[in-house]
């Protein structure tokens, strides 16, 4: 098969949609004459016009409350934050809005908007452009929460959530957008809720998302120099979340890391080992372990940066402790 | 020129919010209706004069102070007051409740809560009317205080950037809660705020339903036509408290006074018999018929079932996954 | 003792701490001339005048960033937040600055803010008013969080918070404000982190607080009539959070409830169970329990709200579903 | 009357922030600086001649593109670099990096990466001046991007509602990242968004450091005498790209260099000149002065240890809590 990049899976994925329904489109800071700040755009404005991918002033809050607004009279916006932090700016717009809406008006309107997202760190960028902070999300009812590791999950996905009829935020990570993997030529959709096994094993069940799937399977092949055989398991959606898919992992394999690069301290993280330990209690040779992010806003110094963010290391120390 | 059959629409419509408004207040203090409710006596003739100049699929959005706006936009008064009673037969199967009306069938939005909150949304809502590129426009209705708020300069500065057909309507009764607007914003004269967007903004007597009906006429006109956006500040006054819980003590009772002497629905009542479209009895007759229509809309209300249990995990989604928690 | 109510208490809080303090102001939406909201401010601005108790225009974003800046010029501001749904407005502003300034300069800075917010749900105030949030300010670290459940800890962690030289969102419930307590005349003060033990029992660990400390003392005095003695822990800051006590207590019932009145899927709750289950893997008898709200934008409905707000019964049901 | 000596300092000063960021780029070529890093280079005029009308205690903040600010703040050289390289002798001990530099002791705030994220913190530090009422003054530097963002306008209604000491410095350079001015703002003469507020507007040519510093010198005295705050908009523009990463691909050549041949330090070279405040001869040894401190700066950010990693959990508070997460 092909392979591409996890931001062409993207690009391919806005550009099929947008070519099949006329309802379809973009907005953001810097989407079109400039392609995006991580090339997740390109192209697009050549193909499609400034009709469909619109540039937008910088007002997060605006930029989502508009695409709300689009959503409510018909259309299907795929609006663009130029990283999750800024989220923060149009944090009233995306909860009290977007995900209460179709709610509090009892079912009268659908929501049919993708909000693109890129989460994480690893490139110095500090404390204002490194965070994710997912778990916010998940934990607020109405609206999906979508994040795919690979350019395939990628593609797969983003073309269901722009034809979801509901809110979906769409998290991507800034140093995914160049890694390389096959994609079919043809098209395809992921169904969001469907976790993907990323690795078989039987020792022990590790849950990890977005960039940390990478860092995961790199620690199962350590893992498995010592005797000790890993499953990976990508939920690829946070909202809704293949609770099944867990479960029949960690009731086989008995023991369970969850693996998240957003802090630790109330993560998705946390959500998971109790829910485990809620269903699986008796099935538990040990505790279910976290491995995040350091409590701290992300510091700049790379050394400290490193220090802050999980990896393999903090993996494979994490499933040593629950295996030997 | 607005028609004398036009006119007597507009009077029963004001009548009929201000009375159905009554109705609430009772309903209130009986406990029939709970949380925060937010009256708009005094205000009628701004809802009603400016929607009035509306097309039916224009687009209308508001605020938590919306009871006004869901009536004149033609939302059914059963379905308000099964709403406010927290009824399955509320135009929101119960779940919104005062601040959150909304009616999609006539295009009306509701309805946020979140001071603010409304207006990128209003502004959106417009983008989709110039994205298809039919000739609807969007009212966008808000308080004063509304207009100190972050987001409400985002949305007039994307709508005048993009040349959105959207009229931004300004309630401005002068107070935010407890907080009058002298104490909030750095330029009272709401309309002139219009200026920092390159937008026109127009001043109207929102006591006067007829002045509000022609300036919106006009203006209406010209957004459709093309001309963008603009923004009309509509000076009006809330005869209520903020909210239910309001003793309201911030404000002189001199000025209350002076205000309630310019209730718009008496001041049109006048007019209509001045002008011989009505008279005397045609005007206790539309009294009783709209009193017939609360009456039966607190019945309504009264004998509809509370929503089911079973809808509590109902409309968080409009697809179902089976892993969403339900009921 | 004299009792006063929870609202009392924390006007004596801040007029004290602004008597001895000429840095310590207060600003917020209606809490001068109307007295605030929930009357929490009433009487201030007779006493301090206008400087020092000071109605602001709605907008949050720019209450807590001035806020913020007046901090980093020595001040000691005490913003409210009208309810604390309305924070999503301000969230860059608590996340991206307030909580991170202090790191992002490198200790430059000292941030003495208190963000006071009331939240919760009971009185139909439907979706964009009744949420309980306070799981996002726990997750992102930097700013600490306060949530008192009586008059007494009202008055003492409210001026202990104020004293911090550290931002501290201090939640508020619109449901307690007028509730009656104990609180001596003179001046004292609660240390943050300091759990209290609001009743003592052996049989299991209830952990709530805010509201749910009352609903899981109700629930406590029923399970008593059937033999089950609850201890009841109110951990009544979550950040710093009293793990030792949880801890502790945990050890010797052997059974753990938490309690919250935030949406459930990601609450604090789910770090509570998530670290128990790791700290006391072998001495806990049975899973640990969550009773939280209903992942639902609260609805209107009287019904329907109930439904969706956890309360006494529901934490009997839990509690007997692991002492039974 | 700006003094022959204070001409020479800034001329200095532009020189140096210029020749600074040069080896910034240098260093970030060579991956000793990572993150974003954006370049001030062509606008060096405008925080030199806006930062040089303040007294040493007034409060100066910004943006992520602060290392001019920084500099013109008397912030220190190596301390920039340092904190650029990522060690612990940095000015925020390298926690920070390039868009949070902050230098409190000199009352520079920093320094914060989200767009238009600085406005209302700049009018808090404006309002404990005005509490204290000390005569301090607040400077705040921002880009023609921020004005759209909704805490934009939040911060000038307080500032302007409070009578705040706080004067907002607009360094319009036509572009945030690739986004024309043009397509983000619906009025592209900034200063005239004042208006929305009733606060004054200036325009400057931020290319000519002693025109910025002649109406700030202007701005100021009416600001700290009490006149409440104003806008000033310094039309500039920036040589590189948005942030290091950026091939500006946007941007016409013509354009370009148009504003390469105004250049704000070969003109104020010319002028010195002219009016013989320097001969060349001096203008070679500032050259040699500054290239001696640059090499300095980067030679005690190469030599400067990283931060222990027992630092990764200090200055989360400033008071630790026995329960808090530490190294
Ligand atoms: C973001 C936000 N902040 C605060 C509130 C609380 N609040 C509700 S109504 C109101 C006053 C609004 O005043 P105005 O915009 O003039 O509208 P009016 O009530 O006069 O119709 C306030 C402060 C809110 N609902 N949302
Ligand atoms: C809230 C927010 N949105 C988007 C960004 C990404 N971003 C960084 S700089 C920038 C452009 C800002 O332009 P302007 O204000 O003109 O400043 P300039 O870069 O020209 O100095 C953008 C969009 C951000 N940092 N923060
Ligand atoms: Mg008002
Ligand atoms: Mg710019």
């Amino acid at each position: 098969m092909r392979e591409i990049r996890y931001y062409e899976a993207l690009i391919e994925a806005m550009a099929e949609e947008m070519r099949l329904d006329e309802n379809v489109f973009l907005m953001g800071e810097d989407i079109g004459l400039f392609g995006g700040t991580f090339r997740a755009t390109e192209g697009l404005m050549a193909e499609f016009g400034g009709r469909r991918v619109r540039d937008t002033p910088i007002a997060e809050a605006g930029i989502v409350g508009l695409a709300l607004g689009a959503a409510l009279a018909g259309l299907r916006p795929v609006p663009e934050l130029m990283t999750m932090n800024f989220a923060m700016v149009a944090m009233d717009q995306i909860i009290n809005h977007v995900a209460k809406m179709t709610y509090m008006f009892g079912g009268q309107c659908k929501i049919p908007i993708t909000i693109r997202a890129p989460g994480g760190g690893g490139t110095q960028k500090a404390a204002q452009h490194s965070h994710s902070i997912e778990s916010w999300f998940v934990n607020a009812p109405g609206i999906r929460v979508v994040i795919p590791s690979t350019p395939y999950d990628a593609k797969g996905l983003l073309k269901s959530s722009i034809r979801s009829d509901d809110p979906v935020l769409f998290i991507e990570h800034e140093m995914l957008y160049s890694i390389q993997g096959p994609v079919p030529e043809g098209e395809y959709l992921i169904p969001l809720g469907e976790a993907d096994v990323k690795r078989r094993g039987s020792d022990l069940t590790i849950v990890a998302w977005s960039k940390m799937v990478h860092e995961a399977l790199r620690a199962a092949e350590r893992l498995a120099e010592e005797g000790i055989e890993a499953e990976v398991i990508d939920p690829r959606s946070l909202d809704p979340f293949d609770w099944d898919a867990v479960y029949t992992s960690v009731a086989r394999t008995r023991r369970c890391v969850v693996v998240e690069e957003g802090w630790r301290t109330v993560g998705v993280g946390a959500e998971i080992a109790a829910r485990v330990q809620e269903h699986l209690f008796h099935e538990l040779d040990a505790p279910v372990q976290r491995v995040a992010a350091a409590d701290v806003p992300l510091p700049y110094a790379r050394n400290l940066e490193q220090a802050a963010l999980p990896g393999a290391d903090d993996i494979v120390r994490a499933a040593l402790k629950i295996t030997t | 020129m607005i028609t004398p059959t036009a006119k007597i629409a507009m009077y029963r419509q004001m009548l009929l919010i201000r009375r159905l408004e009554e109705r609430v207040a009772e309903m209130y203090g009986e406990q029939q209706i709970g949380g925060f409710t937010h009256l708009y006596i005094g205000q009628e003739a701004v809802a009603v004069g400016a929607i009035s100049a509306l097309n039916h699929d224009d687009y209308v959005i508001g605020t938590y102070r919306d009871h006004g706006h869901f009536l004149a936009r033609g939302g059914d008064p059963n379905k308000f007051m099964a709403e406010l009673f927290g009824r399955d037969t509320g135009s929101c199967r119960g779940k919104g409740g005062s601040m959150h009306l909304a009616d999609v069938e006539h295009y009306f939005y509701g309805g946020t809560g979140i001071v603010g909150g409304s207006m990128p949304i209003a502004s959106g809502l417009a983008l989709a009317c110039s994205y298809r590129g039919d000739d609807r426009i969007v009212m966008s209705f808000f308080g004063d205080g509304a207009t100190n708020q972050g987001v409400w300069h985002e949305a007039l500065n994307f709508a005048k950037l993009w040349n959105l057909p959207v009229i931004f309507v300004c309630e401005n009764n002068f107070y935010g809660i407890g907080t009058g607007v002298r104490l909030s914003s750095a330029l009272t004269e709401v309309h002139k705020k219009a200026s920092g967007y390159g937008m026109p903004g127009y001043e109207v007597n929102g006591m006067d339903v007829l002045e509000v009906r022609r300036q919106c006429d006009e203006v209406v006109k010209m957004v459709r036509a093309g001309s963008g956006p603009a923004l009309i500040e509509a000076r009006c006054y809330r005869y209520q408290g903020h909210s239910m819980t309001d003793p309201g003590r911030y404000r002189a009772r001199a000025e209350e006074e002076l205000w309630r002497k310019r209730d718009p629905i008496p001041r049109l009542a006048k007019t209509l018999v001045a002008e011989r479209v009505v008279d005397e009895e045609r005007l206790r007759a539309l009294e009783q018929e709209v009193e017939r229509i609360c009456d039966e809309a607190v019945e309504f209300a009264a004998s509809s079932p509370e929503p089911p249990l079973s809808a509590l995990y109902d409309h968080v989604f409009s697809e179902r996954h089976p892993s969403d928690p339900h009921a």
